[in-house]
């Protein structure tokens, strides 16, 4: 952790992360360490939160800046949290269907009397449905079981066929076990559903009210996940150096892995699109995951992005 | 006279209620808390109403999980306790280990069990049995204790079988003990059975809760913990008239 | 001939010798008393006659034959009354009954029989805590006498009495044990009881117990001079008043 | 003699859990089941000494929020029993809410403290105190209810004041069951203590597993469950030793 | 003229009557007994007399002065001993000098002072549960003793004692009441109990109690005689042996 050598007019900022601290988290690590909060003269403090997710906790303001992801940001908003997304961390979508080589799941045509261990939520079926409705295939015929906290390696062994996982953590673990695995990509299937996860969030009485710590936290975080992006290993070191209790070589093959999908095709780390916004919020309505529709460009914001040197 | 001191008790208590809900309601309304904070009282009852159908297909999985696993743990706890009563050896080597068995928290079993269990109702039922179990089969050996060996020494020495004295001295003194441990576990049966739901379950208060939860229906899931309280006070209300029932001469302490 | 002779009985509990060299007898249809102050071994006496011990030393022999360690001959009534509260007191007098093999309604008929005899017709189906304390000792009584109503081994039965509800108590086994011819031997620190009831009276020490002295109350024996009698020789056994 | 009776009753409890290791062990090997199922007590013994260091680090934590949440507990407990048991009336209306308290899923207060009190030590404190208050004050009322009636009638014959009498005379015959109940919150203080670390935290032993079992690392944490056992046994032997030195009139009776 | 008169004292306890109007005195340094069968209301009697309750009609007049429903004249020991069992022997029996305000360490010194005379001397330092129950009663009398030497409430104080160690208890008690010249009310049940105490006794009858019989006790008084007499009134007063 950095020093506290800045005397006066340091500002405390809590972050509640959506998940224990992994590689997704690595930027704001690596600005913590290399003193670039600092520099903003910020004081940054991390948290790892309870399963309630951050938005509500963002929207109550317990905690300045949250970690979320669209699905979650899109609810919020649908029910009047009023949380707003302020950068993407991985630009792509990178979760999707795995499952062990020996279930012969290369579509989601093969879904079909297969076993989905899942957390149970309605939107693990629509995605489902939707990606099997392509191939013309029946999601009453998988079987849908609520596997709640249980880790993807001990679900497949306790007679799950498959699971929607990210690959950035589980697919690099399942690598490193050597246990080969079929993974079907949802962005590939469906391109409405290749969403922001995880995205950067603060609440709008937040960002109103002091927008210039806002842009001092997001200045900070881009250089961090610039930082990481160049220079994958050490990023990975900082984590563990901050978080010891992680498994080093699934953080530094993770790291390897996601310091190119942070932000990938985009123009900078981090931008988002209006039409990413509009069209899961669509598919999330039509499907009546929400029960009222979302103005799509108020949930999120790039205004805090610093602009390309 | 001593009806009336009961009634007037109960109202008592529910006096209080009334009274913490009223200031709930008014402070929610007063500071302007937002529902997914914190909603008030009749936000919740609304909740209630509306999604009346779902919550009783909820509960109704719950309440039958809770049953199920507070019966088998009385069953273990009677055979149990009556192994550990009359075979020392085993006592002595157990008892340590089950109380041991108490300080595992139990979120980390509900995400460890199905590795082991499956998915099934099996492990939902180890969870509930763990909590219900301890605090009858300890409460259950204690009473078993009580009996005064002069009472003993009498049966024997019209030489009863060592089951006749239990059946007839032991067992009867100790089941006010064994009632009054399976009061505590009646109260915790429900919410172990929501724990239990927590993993792996496809219905059941505990799955609607998180699922609520996720939605951030903040006035659903206070809905649930509601109907949990009542779901735990009925099941200590039968604890206590098959107490009843079943101590015919111990009936005017029942008092409370 | 006697029918109970404990001969020389000797035993330690933990280490700490309570019975030394105890010899007693009764004859068939004898009150015998066994006097002694508190603590002295007497219930442990009582404990061996009945089986429920053995002795280190001696042999309990009845009727000729040897009863040392074997329990089930006589029948054995301690100072609680020790009636199960979860049972009606119907049901707690014919627990002997049942416990010999009888069916539980033909333990029921046969012990209903005694209920006048006992003072407890009517209150079949009351629970012990109904009744009243003197009530309880006959109930208890009447389960002692249904298991073996020969010899009775009663250990300070009212000595949780009040003493006039204890004295009632008194006459009422006196004339009940004269009518059935049973033998007695009880157990008391009370002299007066000892003197009311006893064809004999053993009077022991204090811990090791011994006997001090046996002493044969025929009716032309002065009830007071006995009781200065014992005073005299317990006085000068107890020794220390401060334990 | 007795002390021989007692080595040999905790040994042949540690016979027991030796042996039930040793099955462990050769049935993992046995059966050839993956670590990241169920990895053997060596595997296990293993990730505890790699991690020590930061065992050490996160369970101070948690050892010094058990013993906050403990010793608040304890007080309140006091206080709230002697109030309730000399006012009748707040007894009546607030017992049965205490009861019901219970009835509440932690994992569900865990997920809504922090909305409602942030991310300090409030909410864990909370969830600590609400676990390990209520069997406190519970055996501290029965304990108070011990009191012969008779040796108050002789207080107020000596007109002592009921200040007198509470410390005198209840107090001290309350003391063995307020032991006892503070003997079950101190085996669940630490489990209570982990628990509280779900709500949001950033070290502590329930930190440390769930970053674990994020990871895929069972080992671990079956290790922080070792861990938490030894913690739990730990804390109630010093409830022992507190009741030992706090009771010299009642210590031939602590023989278990 | 009378230290303690109890004036036409009735009670009734949850609707069941249970002192008729009882009239009873006691002179200074007199040991007057109460005598009643058990459950009557002699423990209710002393209650009122010792201000713990107050009477439904009566008087208690202490010194001429009207003492009703106020506690802290008399001294007052119950039939159980209720010794602290938290405490010392020594801190026990100093309670009442330290609930007056006297510190703890002269309220010690004070209470030791007592201690050889009750037989106590070595066990300052004992629990109570390490005594013998003549001790922890001997206890109990020094703490009444050290609240008020006048006047002392004694109720049934030796009814948990073996006949042995009672007797010689109440021989102490007698010599004890006899050189401290206090006045005494001594509750029992036990006839030879009260015979050997009292200067006076009363008898009462069965609940509701009322004044049966009060029997002045001089030198001159056949104790024999008045035992039968006392039996006589209580047998045909108690009634109904079955409850
Ligand atoms: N189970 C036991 N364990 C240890 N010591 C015992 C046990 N039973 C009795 N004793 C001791 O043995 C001695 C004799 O006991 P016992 O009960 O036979 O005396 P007792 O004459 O019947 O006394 P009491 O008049 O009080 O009934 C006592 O000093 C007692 O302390
Ligand atoms: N607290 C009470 N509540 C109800 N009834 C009581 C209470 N105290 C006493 N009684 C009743 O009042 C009557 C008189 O009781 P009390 O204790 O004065 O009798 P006693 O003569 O002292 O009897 P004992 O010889 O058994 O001590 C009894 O019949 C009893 O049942
Ligand atoms: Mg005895
Ligand atoms: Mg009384």
């Amino acid at each position: 952790q950095s020093s506290e050598s800045a005397t006066t007019d340091t500002t405390e900022v809590t972050v509640i992360l959506d998940w224990v601290p992994n590689t997704n988290h690595t930027g704001m690590y690596v600005a913590q360490d290399k003193g670039f909060y600092e520099a903003e003269g910020l004081n940054v403090k991390i948290i790892q939160p309870s399963e309630g997710g951050a938005s509500s906790l963002i929207a109550a303001g317990q905690g300045d800046i949250g970690i979320s992801y669209q699905e979650e940001i899109t609810i919020a908003r649908s029910k009047g949290i009023p949380v707003v997304g302020l950068a993407a961390i991985i630009q792509h979508n990178t979760s999707g269907f795995a499952s062990p080589k020996d279930r012969n799941i290369l579509t989601p045509k093969d879904f079909e009397g297969k076993t989905y261990g899942g957390w149970g939520s309605p939107a693990e079926t629509a995605v489902i449905k939707a990606m099997m409705d392509k191939y013309d295939a029946d999601i009453n015929k998988v079987n849908m079981l609520n596997i709640g906290d249980t880790d993807y390696f001990t679900s497949i062994k306790t007679g799950t066929d498959f699971a929607w996982i990210y690959w950035g953590w589980t697919g690099i673990e399942s690598e490193l076990k050597n246990i080969d695995l079929n993974f079907i990509p949802v962005r590939d299937e469906y391109p409405a559903l290749d969403f922001y996860t995880p995205v950067i969030i603060a609440s709008e009485s937040k960002i109103a009210a002091e927008p210039l710590l806002i842009e001092k936290f997001m200045r900070a975080t881009t250089r961090g996940y610039e930082y990481a992006i160049q220079n994958p290993e050490e990023s990975a070191e900082i984590l563990l150096k901050a978080i010891p209790e992680l498994d080093r070589e699934l953080v530094l093959a993770s790291q390897a892995y996601l310091s190119k999908e942070y932000q990938s095709d985009a123009p900078r780390w981090g931008e988002m699109k209006l039409s990413v916004w509009k069209d899961y919020a669509d598919f999330m309505f039509n499907n009546s995951l929400i029960e009222k529709n979302i103005e799509p460009e108020k949930a999120y914001t790039n205004k805090f992005l610093p602009e390309q040197e | 006279m001593k009806k009336f001191i009961n009634t007037a008790k109960k109202s008592s208590a529910l006096f209080t209620l009334g009274l913490l809900l009223l200031l709930w309601e008014k402070g929610v309304s007063w500071y302007e808390i937002p529902a997914y904070i914190l909603p008030a009282p009749t936000q919740i009852l609304d909740g209630l109403l509306k999604h009346h159908q779902l919550l009783i297909y909820h509960t109704s999985t719950t309440l039958l999980e809770a049953v199920a696993g507070l019966s088998l743990a009385v069953i273990l706890a009677l055979i149990i306790g009556f192994l550990l009563h009359n075979l020392r050896v085993l006592y002595t080597a157990v008892y340590p280990l089950l109380v041991f068995s108490q300080t595992i928290p139990l979120i980390v079993l509900a995400v460890l069990l199905p590795l082991w269990f499956g998915w099934g109702v099996l492990p939902k039922i180890i969870i509930i049995v763990l909590v219900c179990f301890f605090p009858i089969v300890i409460s259950f050996l204690n009473g078993l204790d009580l009996v005064d060996p002069d009472q003993i020494n009498l049966f024997r020495s019209m030489g009863a079988t060592k089951w006749a004295t239990f059946k007839m001295v032991k067992l009867p003194t100790a089941l006010p003990a064994f009632f009054s441990g399976l009061r505590i576990s009646a109260t915790y049966s429900i919410m172990a059975a929501v724990i239990s739901e927590w993993v792996g379950a496809q219905r059941g208060l505990g799955y609607y809760m998180t699922l609520q939860q996720k939605s951030f229906a903040i006035d659903q899931v206070l809905g649930a913990v509601v109907v949990i309280c009542v779901l735990s006070f009925i099941m200590v209300k039968i604890v206590d008239l098959l107490n009843f029932l079943l101590m015919p001469w111990n009936r005017n302490q029942l008092v409370r | 001939m006697a029918q109970i002779r404990l001969s020389s009985i000797s035993k330690s509990i933990d280490g700490l010798h309570t019975l030394n060299n105890v010899t007693i007898e009764a004859a068939a249809g004898e009150s015998v008393v066994i006097l002694g102050p508190s603590g002295c071994g007497k219930s442990t006496l009582l404990n061996i006659l009945a089986g429920l011990i053995p002795p280190d030393e001696g042999q309990v022999i009845i009727d000729g034959q040897d009863w040392t360690n074997r329990t089930g001959r006589v029948s054995y009534m301690q100072q609680k009354d020790l009636l199960l509260p979860s049972r009606t007191i119907l049901d707690n007098v014919s627990i002997p009954l049942v416990l010999k093999g009888t069916n539980t309604k033909k333990s029921r008929t046969l012990a209903q029989q005694h209920m006048e005899e006992f003072g407890l017709l009517g209150f079949e189906n009351y629970y012990p805590r109904q009744l009243s304390g003197g009530m309880k000792q006959r109930a208890a009584l009447l389960r002692t006498y249904l298991f073996a109503s020969d010899i009775l081994l009663l250990d300070e039965p009212f000595a949780s009495l009040d003493a006039i509800t204890a004295r009632k108590m008194q006459i009422w086994l006196k004339d009940f044990a004269h009518k059935h011819s049973c033998t007695i031997i009880f157990v008391t620190h009370d002299i007066e009881e000892a003197l009311l009831l006893a064809n004999r009276i053993y009077v022991l020490s204090a811990r090791p117990a011994r006997v001090l002295k046996e002493i044969a109350l025929d009716d032309s024996a002065n009830s007071t001079m006995v009781k200065e009698e014992i005073l005299s020789i317990l006085d000068s056994e107890t020794g220390d008043t401060y334990n």
